[in-house]
């Protein structure tokens, strides 16, 4: 029995293995690392995409943090319409179901690229929307309902994970198909050189966060799925996350740090997820 | 031989102490195959997952089954877990990433400049263009002797010129005159501030920079190695591309704007 | 030159060095790991209290994370008639400032704790009071003010880090001598017996959430002493925090984890910053 | 003796293999001196700070300037750790924690019981009841022999009676009619579950409970060791209480409510 994440989308978006590349590991899906297989994934997430290309944050953009490591791309990507035109065609033919993270500066943007998505149908599974960290429930409402409007492809919502449960039913009602528990806090750490970078925590130690995002938000019973990302390194990480009311988990930095673990956890938790189910 | 990047568990078989520095051998025959002078590998480190993030090497010597990493003296801890590692330990290992140093067809004379540490990751190709019967010159400064190359372990045939600059810069500057003209290709691994001497000083003695005359080794530390997590960026080549699919090798006029 | 936490304060709180026990490092001053000298902390803040006994949560109430632990203890304490009977004597011979921390369960605990101190006067050098994670800025207002009117004593405000630079502001005008930044986020993780636990996260990976809030606030500029507190490990990390804008930082669970390094870190913070000052 | 606690960087100078166990023998004079049967040390493993906290161990042997610590197979990390530690290797301690058990003045027949793994920490007081001249008896229930304390481990004179219960439970209940009226102390190590059924067979066969009959050391894993971290409180003696003050080791009545 395939798992479901979009159940109330007439598309739907049906996963064959609970185990996704979550946004930020394969990029635009053309980044893998020797040894991962697309189709031992449920599905992947692009990189985020703006509607207008943007350069990003100067260098430095990494700091080592005690087990992990934050990173401030400043939303670096090449915009709209190069990615869809550059990756359409794989998308078409990688074999496992894309899911476009869209990202926005303005409000309208990310409505923009829904609209747009329809038009162009560049073959992708559906669209997966960061909610930014400090936005109140109004305009959280606003911009999932306006891109809710301009598309019908299956929306996963991705919250911060600390505010999670506060916003959690407001994206739901607005429209979301699905939840995704979540983007860690943002963290402030010296770059090698000694520069102050903040972007959200990243690594191992984002676990605790995203278990505690999960909980909160699976008390609320909202009768979406719940993915669960951020921090998940091993097969017993995924599995928890499983067992406390996620349907799918997302790996991210796993997939370049160690790629050989991260197919060992796309794998075993695939085997652990079919044993479970009736129709294997 | 290079190819696409693989991950290996690779085994530490000797390790070479020489004061504060180590050189670590690793029988790794997978990587090896593939490994080319100028391209980085990916080593994990430490215990458990500290630290989270591989360390980045560029071998300084590839042979059939193995390659040479050098730790030199430093407070990285994923360094110090190196040092400590016991013969026969098996490394986890992620590579060759990007692009190396190549050498043209045609090319006679090969002039290799190094700064300090990095002068090290130039003996790869130092030994292959040797090997291919080429005319090779190192010209390397180095902030203190330690730093240095020892003489005996170049080819017989490399000439070697070392500058040793205690405080001051520059003192390579004083051989550009007779080196730049002598040269078909330079290949060269320092800072970025390295780089900008050295293109002053090819515009003083050969008055351009033509493309395809000097190749730079670009210094990125932490690496995915994958294209994805554009850490690695750098304003190159008219625009901001990523060092580890692009370089870390680059054409030197793609590194030092033009005026 | 000692360091004032409460300058604007008549009665002052100085430090003779910046490195501070924070709360839960050595219980009511009364839990010392061998070889810690007193002396070596420019002060000290107890355990937390609150108005009546609690017998705090059941156990389990410890979890390790990755390179980290969670702490549940559910404010159990005495309670504050048995804290100030008990360990008042031992306050005033222990040789460094002490700073009790005022828990509450309702509003006016805090206050009514404060009033009582004014009358018990068991030789305490000032208040900690640390702000709720999920107050918001009336409710924090409201009670700081209170415990500000009900005693003269230095008040040092805790807040949360991730909220710290929204609060900040309110809680100086609200009556804050000092700003604490701050206690970390709250994490879930299952327990050894796999129980899930809710608390603060603890440790080193704590140091990026302090960082993030202490730049925060110390870009707004409000004119009091912030007090960097959580993860602080090494003499390193206590650098930093006060280059980037803290006058003092508190260790805490290093007191216990290794009471040696603890003392190095007092030690040697403190001989940098005697070096720095004028007057040694 | 012993004392207030110390922290110390004890020395790993003997490691003894015996299938998936290690026993490690580490040269802590100052540590050793203080330490007595029953009490925890706590020991930083691993590299750098992971894991974050020190691992809890209750000494299977004291000698005058060493302590042996047993690691029996298991997943945790600092115990992995410290299997693959060298010898040589300096470890962090911290202790001794708590109170540890006594042997009253006066007691000439001592019952040591034990459970599973739990019955090595016997060792240290089997032994010192012995070099007391004191009747010894240890009387072990296991799940699977290779948790059995191997006699020649014991001093000579200890009886030993050691049951395996592999699945089921509750087969030294055969030996409480024999013993528990013979002894004049227990000391005992093991589960809650095995100390509710110790108490019960104490009410069967000697009628009723005396406070000092009978000393248990509480199951307490992560510890702190001064009462800080209010980590380690169980409701025990009428409350609930830091086991690292009042324990380990409590009396048993204590520990099993009366009814
Ligand atoms: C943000 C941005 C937007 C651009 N927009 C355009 C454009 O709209 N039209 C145009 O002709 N040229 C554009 N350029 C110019 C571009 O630099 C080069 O023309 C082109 O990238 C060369 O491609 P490459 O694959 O050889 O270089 P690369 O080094 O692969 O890429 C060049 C830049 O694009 C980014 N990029 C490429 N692929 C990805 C990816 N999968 N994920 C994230 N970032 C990626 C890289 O980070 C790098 O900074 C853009 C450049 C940047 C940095
Ligand atoms: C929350 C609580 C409140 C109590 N209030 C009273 C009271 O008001 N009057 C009274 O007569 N008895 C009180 N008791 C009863 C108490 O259990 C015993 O009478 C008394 O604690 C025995 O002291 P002890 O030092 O021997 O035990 P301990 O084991 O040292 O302490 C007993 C309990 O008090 C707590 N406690 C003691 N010191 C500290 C500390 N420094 N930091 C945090 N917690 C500490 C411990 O955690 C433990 O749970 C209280 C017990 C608890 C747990
Ligand atoms: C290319 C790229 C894009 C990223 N985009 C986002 C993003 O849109 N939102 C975000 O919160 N984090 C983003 N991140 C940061 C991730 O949180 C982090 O790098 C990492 O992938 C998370 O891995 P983990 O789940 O193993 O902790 C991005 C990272 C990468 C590499
Ligand atoms: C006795 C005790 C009391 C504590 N009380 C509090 C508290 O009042 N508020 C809080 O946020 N955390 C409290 N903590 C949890 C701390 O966040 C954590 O245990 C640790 O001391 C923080 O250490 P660090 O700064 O090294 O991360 C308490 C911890 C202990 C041990
Ligand atoms: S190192 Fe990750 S994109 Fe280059
Ligand atoms: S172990 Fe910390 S209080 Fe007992």
């Amino acid at each position: 029995m395939p798992i479901e994440l979009a159940p109330r989308n007439k598309r739907g978006l049906p996963l064959r293995s609970p185990v996704m590349a979550g946004s930020g590991a394969v990029g635009y899906g053309d980044c893998w690392p020797p040894g991962l297989d697309p189709r031992a994934f449920g599905a992947i997430v692009t990189a985020g995409v703006t509607m207008r290309p943007r350069s990003g944050r100067e260098p430095p953009r990494l700091a080592e943090l005690p087990l992990g490591f934050l990173l401030a791309t400043g939303d670096h990507n090449p915009g709209y319409r190069r990615v869809v035109a550059q990756y359409a065609e794989l998308w078409r033919r990688l074999g496992v179901p894309v899911i476009l993270s869209l990202l926005g500066a303005e409000p309208g943007d990310r409505a923009w690229m829904a609209t747009r998505l329809e038009e162009d149908d560049p073959g992708i599974a559906g669209i997966e929307l960061p909610v930014p960290e400090d936005v109140n429930l109004g305009e959280a409402s606003a911009f999932i309902a306006a891109v809710r409007r301009a598309t019908t492809l299956p929306l996963l919502v991705r919250l911060p994970a600390t505010r999670a449960a506060h916003l959690a039913e407001t994206c739901v009602v607005a429209g979301a198909d699905a939840l995704v528990i979540g983007t860690p806090p943002p963290v402030v750490y010296p770059a090698p050189d000694g520069t102050p970078l903040e972007g959200p925590l990243a690594g191992p130690t984002a676990l605790p966060f995203t278990l505690r995002g999960l909980r909160a938000v699976a008390a609320l019973h909202l009768d979406v799925p719940l993915i669960a990302s951020g921090g998940i390194q091993k097969a017993e990480d995924a599995l928890l996350c499983l067992r406390w009311g996620a349907v799918a988990v997302q790996i991210r930095s796993l997939v370049w740090t160690d790629p050989a673990a991260a197919m060992h956890v796309a794998e075993s938790v695939h085997a652990a997820f079919a044993a479970d189910s009736p129709e294997g | 031989m290079t190819g696409g990047m693989v991950q290996t568990r690779a085994t530490l078989v000797e390790r070479r102490v020489i004061g504060a520095v180590h050189e670590l051998r690793l029988h790794d025959p997978r990587l090896a195959a593939r490994l080319g002078a100028g391209q980085a590998v990916l080593v994990r480190t430490g215990w458990g997952m500290i630290p989270y993030l591989r360390r980045s090497f560029y071998p300084i010597a590839i042979a059939a089954d193995s390659w040479v990493l050098r730790l030199p003296p430093d407070g990285d801890l994923g360094h110090a877990w190196l040092r400590l590692a016991p013969e026969g330990s098996e490394l986890d290992c992620l590579g060759p990433v990007g692009i190396g140093f190549r050498l043209p067809d045609g090319v006679r004379r090969v002039l290799a400049l190094g700064e300090g540490e990095a002068a090290w990751t130039l003996l790869p190709v130092v030994v292959e263009a040797d090997a291919f019967q080429l005319a090779v010159a190192l010209a390397a400064e180095v902030i203190t002797p330690r730093q240095a190359i020892p003489p005996a372990r170049l080819p017989a045939a490399v000439e070697y010129r070392l500058t040793t600059v205690e405080g001051g810069r520059g003192r390579l500057d004083a051989f550009w005159a007779e080196l730049l003209p002598w040269a078909d290709v330079v290949v060269a691994a320092g800072s970025l501030a390295f780089y900008r001497r050295l293109a002053e000083a090819i515009r003083e003695h050969r008055f351009v920079i033509t493309r395809g005359f000097a190749q730079v080794l670009y210094p990125a530390t932490f690496l995915c190695g994958t294209g994805a997590c554009l850490a690695c960026v750098a304003d190159v080549a008219g625009g901001r591309r990523r060092v580890c699919l692009r370089g870390p090798v680059f054409d030197l006029t793609d590194v030092v704007s033009d005026r």
